[in-house]
């Protein structure tokens, strides 16, 4: 254990914090599910880029700056703390870029990661179906094989960013026969091919946000499948440990939003109830442990380790920090909490965030599922028979 | 003493359930969130059932009916997330004017004119008043920053935090409800969700939250009507506990729902978004545990087993 | 809804105080797991007897005062106030007895009765089995038909009381072809019957509580049943209502527990934590949402309803009040949290109740079944398939 | 920077836990409580093992470990329920008697002769002192009123505390394994209680607690190791989250176990009333959640995400 950074460490935090401070745009983006919204992501993922920022860890060759993760968690702890905008590509760079780079052949890392580094490239996920959801394995959309070609059909949904994304990826049952999580394949595919239907999918404040695809004889070429054929689920499954684990969510917006939280309290101090000063001070407190649990996470990774069921401990205490922080600021807003704008006119950013986190603990693998994994694969509790 | 509606009051929630069910589907709070306003016809059927002049009184053509009669309305309010403020003009604005002698806005409110906008510094905007208009989280909620009358007076803050408190009650039963029903439709891992405990046992706790919140509440508007000094205390517990069991509820339900509840199609989000605004509105949860926290800690509130109704 | 006490209820209320005023013990009873406590709280049973208090609730016939349930809470309520004792025979009063009021013959209600109310008969309960404790229909006790006896054999557990209670109660297996909930048999037995041994259980905390109770053909009457042969289930589900519902804990007890919580916080306010003053303020709430409910409850008996799944709503509540109220005690008592005695001498009943707390969540059918009870049976939710 | 315990480290934590597990199995928990003392052996074993001058400087004699390798052997002293003071006497008496440069007692410490009672205002009593004897809930816990020693200074406090949070993570683990194992085994319903989700979900919660105190702790051991001027608070995290995983574990233990629990006969209690115990010890669980409040509320300790190790 040695917690002090490398002068180089420090170097490179002032670094990134000194570009920030001149790229980061002063007024906040419109959000990333509209249309303007989602062009003015992308432009600033080419904006980062242009910096050589698209993601850090990268060799130079796809676009990265060869950096190890601990200098990934400092570039992302200034990243947040600049206030920077969400990554509109996180489903590319986060999720399927580690897969690539796990499990790619050196064509496919070479053909998808420099484009998605330069964010020329928006990544959609395909994950689930109608009635695949908590219940993955269930997947019904078929990958027919036809010579080098798969042809895809059947429907995928909530895919986020699949509205206005360029590609996506997914799992399709490769073998007609198959059942449950064998037979399965993982597949990317471009979102403009000819047969794809994209329809937004309302959300509940009344924006579009995840979309639902449907495939009609949609072919895509058999370059496109990562890792074997049939063996989708164990590809899908290190993506998701990913996801859930180290780079879905780092660490920085949970302390930049547990330090807009304790502004929020000292400004509202007065008329706030002793459980919600705690909650503020507990705030503080998960979202540093949540930091120290990455920096080690990080650190077992560089030793050469991986992330198995640990993951879904991690999905399970960020959704539910993220949540209980967005509650307590609505508490600490009073009378205002409901406003979308306050009178002043500036957006209620914590009512947004508290309706958006309230898909923490449902997506990415519901919070029931990531429990019975950790009971089931870390504590070794028996599966189910009858329950 | 005897904790438990008498059969006028049954008889009462039974009516206006069977009305609001007929006249008010979840359809219709749809269709006032996308038009901007409730249907006419909703508003016609209020007046007619007697609703905007339940707690009007006898003398001024009204019903004449208790804070518990307006706060069993007020749940059945919650329980179709009715898209119209009958709420704040019929059963908090009306018995509080009533109150002052300010008779001349009664006929208004009965005959479904007015809205009356009333404020109060811990409410600070209104539904349906002059001046900007507010954008709240809930559609149906057409809030403004001018009332028309502005009262810091003490009983109309209770009347409008016990009645937001019934209203809240109902928002979570119904709620609890849209969920277990999801729950026993939504198949996963071949079968129901709703047979997996983890699912059974949220539910649970919410049933458990609510059936320890509904006393609390028809306690409070016992307490007001009957003038006990300690009415405000149990006001704001009746709040706070009302608050708690929709939050809750809501955090659950959409839980359940997973990812279709987070669409707009399905109508669970209409009755959240109420849950939200009204956690806020006339006295937010945290200053009505604050105005308990006083009374029993900093005060001298008789508080023991020979003081259940103090 | 009326909520006034009559004049004859408050003169009521005011009879009990004055006699427990008169009667309570000035010296807390040594605990009634133990010999000598036992036999105090039995001295205490007797007394209340003297008085006529002993179930206030019943016909004067069988040594009660024929009083409603409103009186009943009255009574428990200044019962609590006064810092009265526990009562020793509650599996009597408050569950067997309700039982024999509803299901017992007029004989059985004329010899079982009247001895509870006067103190004279001490009751045990013997419901649970070393292998049927939350699963409670894999009894597998015997009760064997042999002309007009039954003969019991097997084992009991976790008998609260059984260690030097007079008479206790249980389900039996009447039909040795029977499975799971038919063919039980709801059997009242002398706990001094050839036959029969008794073994404390050493409980947590080093003194004995509930007893192990070994049948060897202990022949008890055939009109020592309950109800009809093979329908004990039935006739016990109705006790676990009683106990669960109304009667096992009275709100008194968690009032008067939230009211030496206000004041052992006004005694360390100054190191106490946010949260802990808003726990404090949570109690009273809590207990006084109890206190309701029990009123209303007690309003619908009155008007002929009967506790069905509710009380397994009231079971939850209750058990984790009791838990969270002296979890939040031993936070202010800080560092004498853990001593048995303080340096003063006086017994740390915190602790003492914070441990006794524990079991509420576990006994009298586990939290997690009563959640299924709620779930399934006023929720009407599902029972499980594979789960 | 490198949040990754040592190769060093590691070989310590394994060590010690290997050799507890032999030479202190629940039987001598067991043993030592019914005695009222624990069995010469053990004391010599620790002795031997050097774990009495693990943090005694090498210039005494001692092994000039670190906090971190004191809060590393204090998790497993935790895992087994030690019967013996070593915490209070070589984990936390003797680094900060060397740090004051009061060398004289460390002898006696190394050699397993002195526990060297040490008091503070936030933990006025002391194992194995003179006067009065005081009896704790926890049967291997000898407190006395009298310390050998008593300092009100920040140090022994900080050192006191951090090796409390240590050993209560250690207790926490060895809660969660006992019921898991219980789990296992204890069959209803036809199928082992851990199949059920009522049940692992439960457990679940109390892995996540863990896995979130667990780099507090060592957090906090490596910034007292360092003189990081925020030690105090991060010391005060430390504490409250262990205390916090110990009970929380602790209740979900004993409802697992059920009835079984709540007997002497299973092992469970031991570890239950030692976190009871030791959540008041070295300053109390809100004594450190209101010196973490007022560092952050009240103070100017920087946040934010550039600060994740300030």
């Amino acid at each position: 254990m040695k917690l002090q950074y490398t002068p180089e460490q420090q170097a490179f935090r002032a670094e990134v914090r000194a570009w920030m401070a001149a790229h980061v745009p002063k007024e906040p983006l419109l959000t990333l599910e509209g249309r303007q919204g989602y062009d003015q992501h992308v432009a600033w993922e080419r904006e980062l880029a242009g910096g050589n920022w698209g993601m850090v860890t990268w060799d130079e060759a796809y676009g990265g700056r060869g950096l190890n993760l601990i200098e990934w968690l400092i570039f992302e702890e200034e990243y947040w703390a600049a206030g920077a905008p969400l990554r509109v590509n996180q489903n590319g760079i986060f999720l399927l870029g580690p897969t690539i780079m796990d499990v790619g052949t050196a064509k496919q890392k070479a053909r998808f990661l420099p484009p998605m580094a330069r964010g020329e490239t928006i990544w959609a996920q395909a994950w689930s179906e109608p009635n695949a959801g908590s219940d993955m394995a269930a997947i019904t959309c078929r990958a027919d094989r036809d010579g080098d070609h798969y042809v895809l059909n059947g429907q995928k949904t909530w895919s986020s960013r699949g509205a206005f994304a360029d590609w996506a990826f997914g799992l399709f049952r490769s073998d007609r026969d198959s059942k449950r999580h064998k037979g399965l394949s993982f597949i990317v595919f471009d979102l403009n091919s000819p047969g794809i239907t994209r329809r937004p999918i309302r959300q509940l404040h009344g924006n579009p946000g995840f979309a639902e695809i449907f495939f009609d004889n949609v072919r895509t070429p058999v370059e496109n499948r990562l890792g074997g054929e049939g063996d989708g689920w164990n590809v899908a499954m290190a993506t998701a440990g990913f996801e859930r684990g180290l780079m879905l969510r780092s660490p920085g917006r949970f302390q930049a939003a547990a330090q807009r939280l304790i502004e929020l309290y000292r400004a509202n101090a007065s008329h706030a109830a002793p459980s919600t000063r705690e909650a503020v001070v507990r705030a503080w407190s998960a979202a540093q442990a949540y930091a120290y649990n990455t920096y080690a996470v990080a650190a077992d990774i560089m030793a050469g380790g991986r992330i198995g069921a640990e993951s879904s401990l991690n999905k399970i205490f960020w959704s539910e920090l993220d949540r209980a922080m967005h509650r307590t600021a609505m508490h600490l807003l009073g009378a205002g909490a409901e406003l979308r704008r306050f009178a002043d006119g500036a957006v209620n950013d914590w009512l947004e965030g508290y309706v958006f986190s309230l898909s923490g603990p449902i997506y990415a693998g519901s919070n029931e599922i990531q429990r019975n994994i950790v009971a089931e694969r870390l504590l070794g509790l028996p599966r189910a028979g009858a329950g | 003493m005897t904790y438990r509606l008498s059969d006028d009051q049954r008889l009462l929630s039974e009516s206006v359930r069977a009305f609001f069910t007929g006249t008010h589907p979840p359809q219709s709070v749809r269709q006032a969130a996308s038009e901007g306003h409730v249907a006419a016809t909703v508003r016609q059927g209020l007046v007619e059932m007697g609703l905007t002049r339940l707690l009007v009184p006898e003398a001024h053509g009204g019903l004449g009916l208790g804070f518990l009669e307006g706060a069993l309305v007020a749940r059945e309010a919650g329980r179709v997330c009715l898209a119209d403020p009958l709420l704040e003009a019929a059963l908090v604005a009306a018995p509080w004017l009533a109150s002052r002698g300010q008779t001349d806005a009664l006929d208004a409110i009965s005959e479904g004119r007015s809205q009356a906008p009333l404020a109060h510094e811990a409410n600070p905007w209104v539904l349906g008043g002059g001046g900007d208009r507010l954008d709240s989280i809930d559609p149906l909620r057409r809030l403004t920053t001018a009332p028309q009358v502005r009262s810091d007076d003490a009983l109309l803050l209770n009347i409008g935090a016990l009645m937001t408190a019934a209203e809240l009650v109902g928002l979570a039963e119904a709620m609890l409800e849209q969920a277990c029903a999801y729950a026993k439709v939504r198949q996963q891992f071949g079968q129901p969700i709703g047979a997996f405990q983890a699912i059974k046992h949220q539910l649970a706790n919410c049933a458990v939250c609510l059936e320890f919140a509904r006393p609390v509440v028809w306690r409070a508007a016992c307490a007001l009507q009957d003038g006990t000094p300690t009415a405000p205390l149990h006001v704001s517990h009746a709040k706070v506990v009302a608050t708690d069991a929709a939050w809750s509820t809501a955090e659950t339900a959409i839980q359940v729902h997973g990812a279709m509840g987070y669409t707009y199609e399905v109508d669970l989000h209409f009755w959240m978004k109420r849950s939200w605004a009204l956690a806020g509105a006339w006295g937010h949860r945290d200053f009505h545990l604050n105005r308990i926290d006083a009374a029993l800690i900093g005060g001298d509130v008789p508080v023991g087993p020979s003081f259940t109704f103090i």
